[in-house]
């Protein structure tokens, strides 16, 4: 466990796209973070099952997605791709199916690396299907063996970077997230969530040393995400999204304490925060990953990327190609601009970063929350806070401000139906116990402990 | 009786302590609980609805509410053993086989629940046999499922499939709704509707049931 | 007929995104070429028949479309929109349904601008069904008929920008494309698809006339855009492909003379050249239009676009939503970018366009010839030329000379198998007949004149 | 004999005028025509399908090289009556009812015409009775069908009905190609075989014949 207590980048203008402090150099030989901003691809199937029966017919899909998305990633001379095999529950829950889509995705690779030329990296991840079962079994049971037999196969197969959206405290933060309950998010983020990362990646740690692989990192995902498609329903205030993001940069920060060195999971829209505690190099998803889904973080995402992703797209046919094809070469684009404007100097693509934040952040809140500015503001309070707990007070506390401030001076647009909750926001913040373990006494007292084994979570 | 009276304001802003309180004090004041419930708790719950139509209200503002209404009627019910003021009908929902996410069934739930229906929630990754069992015991008026993968989406169609075969298929009406399911997925597996957006399960519960 | 015989854009610098010399505003007020590029969406249907039985569908389809798209749109708070109605072949052979699609999308458009203030126009692109027969009867005949009745009544509907993709010329063409003919590519775009372009968009100018609408443009898609097809596969040479682009821009050039005013459609690559040209407005499409095909051109196009499209896409539902609302999403963000890079002044927009032109310029010749300084280039020679067989052979001439000049100094790169190609090509050229007539009465002895009507090209 | 030989030579750059005199002059000087064919001409046609393969040549050049192999055989095709230098199938080809796209139809008969199949070409726009009734007429081997448009691919289904409902389904391999096309639906609609890419009917064909 390394808790970082200082800013790897402190000021605002060092945090910028293809720049970490502490890039990560593959075995092939690509620098993640080390000046070029390389496409991420993702993908996943059409409508189908997955089961033994299907297995022959799953292989060719991912045989077909591989082939046809690394030949135009040569055509398009990309200077090097990251790709993500995020598997499918199946595929976790039987390690063997999971480990072998693995090899065929790597014996693409490897191929177009004979053919073309083309370096690839592959990112491996596995669903946490710890939550299969309700309430999950954090700990151990064979969903979780099973779990961790997929990264130990995939890593020995040769996945170079491990990657996970984990689940720790989601059984208590979806439901505070309906209720625009803050407690029951730190809680969820910054007691539960952090306690179940601690225990995950330093598993999945020991899996990387084992096979001289990379952690890579984590998402807040099931949390900063489902935040943020509520609020694009409509469904909870985007203040409030915009300030559960704040605060889950503190869970997903303990991958990073131990042992994660990047690039952050794609879907990690918290990541910029990350990127400026830690300085490694971070994956995005933005425009691009509008096939996922939709965002009003499209072009803020790219300010500080290291690869660029599309999140993910089911491998159907789209006129130009199979989906997964069309969306490298939009990635290949994308990061073809930022690279030109790497290539002409910090000022130049200080520029362009420029225009990515300007393009977003005035217009909702969750971007606002995003900016190089913002994001370092938030990082310099968690790493100035002595506990994880403090950590998520003070990051919610500081997005708030940042806000209201923000509103106050025209600089970002709030709707009038949401300022209220800013207020009471800050309210629910600053009434919080100072210590840890009285927040815990009185949560335990109010949530729903029948949703998880508390001994999973050391309480 | 006007609006501003205070059982009305309390489910209105969701404070469900100040709404028991003054249920019980208007009956204690000899007003009839049935008039009580149509008069202010509806109407309060349709205001509710309303402002959650309009944006003015999000999810929480919704569920509070509803959590102050329920409070509300503790007292009453009793009082009404032999008068309907049951729920507009019953929902059982569940995500299908191999599908874990929660919140979007979730929030159904909550939008169902916030306009009367009684819901039976089965949770995540339900196997079509347990579907079948509980409209067996429930007998709910709809079966409403979700998927939000391409690999559980297939599932609806074996649950449905299951329904036919155990003869319970036209005993329910069946909703669908998540990120891959379209309208024509839903017409081909043979459901009775399909919403986009969690918000539209009310419309639609009502459309179905019409 | 009014001949452009001097450039509205003489400087590279001045051929830029977002600004047209002489920008058309819209009736609701949208400035298209006046200082803000926007998105501008295609769509199409999903795999289905369009008959009578099948119609209800049709309508509930496009309806969707035109809905999930909007709504998208005004979410993101899109500065302004485009819509083109490319029709499907039944829907221009039966005028009614074209009509009737066509208000069902102008009743969305109308409804998202009474609702949420979102200005559009619409573009309304029929399919050239003259080429249903063959020989294609390209001036009378039922065909032809039903298409001017669908341009007619669209029009009439408040459809506000017309465009075709018409086919004239394409008779030989395509033959010539498959057989590295640059004769063959010059009779069929500069004599015959000049003939028939100058007869089509007279036609159209008077309906645009009747309704108080504009002639936007055409494209030489079927000629420029299937060489470009033909050099990715490698069926043909990309510097063919960039040298039939060239020529084909005299053949594009003809509807403006005819009266269109932009924007230019999409898929005509060749727009920047007709902006220095004409000055107007020209859509254009690159990497958001990798859902349609692929190009090497995915980000230089952008360099002088003042819509932003993303071609086609068919109405299937991807995991973020139906593909056309999730193209919308990117293009929107695309356009951000851009305006960003707007507002900053014109210094800033170049910087910009010089990312966007060097990241494809040097790697495909057929980006090359599209650079500013190629496009302005190739536009003074047409302009120059005392008629179109002369401009088309010198725009041919100043490509080839343009690509051997870059590949000397390093500029662009091209195969090696491919270098013969150049040499070829200009001789070829150089070898022409001065004067048009000898030029017809050489090619009428060689080509397949049953493959059309002489007539319909006063041939 | 080697390959410097002027007809291999004059074949693989397409002069059309020197095959043939090569081939008269070969004539004349008593070579066999049957080895000249099979040493020379096809071996030189063998050579532009390598360089063809490995990107080496164009589809100019291939087309090139068949006219010039179709000259060559001009003067020879009296004298092998009744030997046979056939070609290797029979291809029927068009583009489905509604669609009007020629170029990928026609770069696959260039192709299969390169490779030595006979291709009857139907044109654009072809209604699934007029291939009935040519499939009937030609006898061929295969019939392959393209379609660009997503509303012209339902087409490719209908025609195939139409074979079987005519009886003529199994005396043919059916292909299919064009943009929307995907392997799943070749299947689904009881085709025999799927390409994405012009250059990979030969392939196809050879494999469906076998
Ligand atoms: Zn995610
Ligand atoms: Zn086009
Ligand atoms: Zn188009």
């Amino acid at each position: 466990m390394n808790r970082f207590n200082k800013l790897a980048i402190d000021h605002p203008a060092d945090l910028r796209f293809g720049i970490a402090p502490k890039p990560l150099t593959t075995r092939q030989g690509l620098k993640l973070g080390g000046g070029i901003v390389y496409p991420e691809l993702n993908f996943t199937l059409p409508p189908m099952f997955v089961d033994e029966s299907t297995m022959p017919e799953v292989r060719e899909q991912y045989r077909g997605i591989i082939q046809g998305a690394l030949a135009r990633a040569a055509e398009l001379e990309a200077p090097g791709l990251v790709v993500e095999f995020e598997t499918l529950p199946p595929m976790t829950e039987h390690p063997a199916w999971g480990i072998e889509l693995t090899r065929i995705l790597l014996d693409g690779m490897a191929e177009a690396h004979a053919r073309h030329g083309l370096k690839s990296v592959l990112r491996i991840t596995p669903n946490d299907t710890r939550e299969m079962e309700r309430p999950p079994r954090m700990r151990s049971g064979p969903l979780f063996e099973a779990m961790l037999a997929t990264f130990d196969g995939c890593a020995a197969a040769g996945a170079e970077l491990l990657s996970i959206e984990s689940v720790g405290g989601k059984e208590i933060h979806d439901e505070a997230l309906m209720m625009g309950d803050l407690r029951g998010v730190l809680f969820g983020l910054c007691v539960m969530g952090v306690r179940d990362m601690r225990f995950l990646w330093t598993e999945l740690q020991r899996i990387a040393d084992k096979h001289g692989v990379h952690c890579a990192g984590d998402t807040a995902c099931g949390f900063g995400n489902t935040a943020m498609v509520l609020a694009g329903q409509q469904m909870i205030p985007r203040v409030f999204a915009a300030v559960v993001r704040a605060i889950s940069a503190v869970r997903t920060l303990v991958g990073y304490e131990c042992g994660c060195v990047g690039p952050g999971k794609d879907c990690g829209y918290e990541n910029p925060i990350l990127k400026a505690i830690t300085g490694f190099p971070m994956a995005m998803e933005g425009r691009t990953a509008a096939c996922a889904h939709s965002s009003p973080l499209g072009n803020i995402a790219a300010a500080a990327c290291d690869t660029w992703s599309n999140e993910s797209v089911q491998n159907i046919k789209l006129l130009g190609g199979m989906a997964p094809t069309v969306y490298v070469e939009q990635l290949i684009y994308d990061c073809r601009v930022m690279n030109q404007a790497l290539a002409d100097g910090r000022d130049a693509a200080l520029q362009y970063r420029k225009w990515l934040v300007a393009s977003d952040a005035a217009l909702d809140p969750q971007a606002y929350v995003l900016t190089p500015e913002s994001a370092v503001a938030i990082a310099r309070v968690i790493v100035n806070a002595p506990n994880h707990y403090a950590a998520g007070r003070a990051a919610g506390l500081t997005a708030v401000k940042l806000l209201r401030d923000a509103h106050r001076d025209g600089q970002v647009k709030i709707l009038k139906r949401e300022l209220p909750w800013l207020e009471r926001m800050q309210k629910t913040l600053e009434s919080l116990p100072a210590g840890e373990n009285q927040f815990i006494d009185e949560m335990m007292g109010v949530v729903d402990t029948s949703k998880f084994v508390a001994a999973d979570y050391e309480l | 009786m006007d609006d501003h009276q205070p059982l009305y304001e309390a489910i209105l802003i969701g404070d469900g302590k100040a709404a028991r309180a003054a249920t019980e004090q208007a009956l204690a004041a000899g007003m009839d609980p049935l008039k009580l419930v149509q008069d202010h708790m509806m109407r309060a719950m349709a205001e509710v609805g309303r402002r959650f139509e309009c944006h003015d209200y999000f999810v929480p503002e919704l569920l509070l509410a509803a959590r102050a209404m329920k409070s509300a009627l503790e007292p009453i019910r009793p009082l009404l053993k032999n008068q309907s003021i049951g729920p507009s009908g019953c929902v059982l929902i569940g995500t299908v086989t191999g599908d874990l996410h929660d919140i979007g069934k979730n929030l159904v739930i909550a939008m169902l629940e916030g306009a009367g229906f009684e819901v039976v929630d089965l949770g995540v990754n339900v196997p079509p046999g347990q579907f079948v069992q509980k409209i067996k015991e429930k007998n709910p008026h709809i079966v409403a499922m979700s998927a939000l993968l391409t690999t559980t989406m297939p599932a609806m169609k074996t649950t449905i499939d299951a329904l036919k075969q155990a003869g319970v298929r036209n005993q329910v009406k069946i909703i669908v709704g998540g990120a891959p399911i379209t309208q024509k997925y839903a017409d081909e597996i043979g459901a009775d509707g399909y919403t986009e957006t969690a918000s539209g399960a009310v419309a639609l519960a009502r459309k179905v049931m019409a």
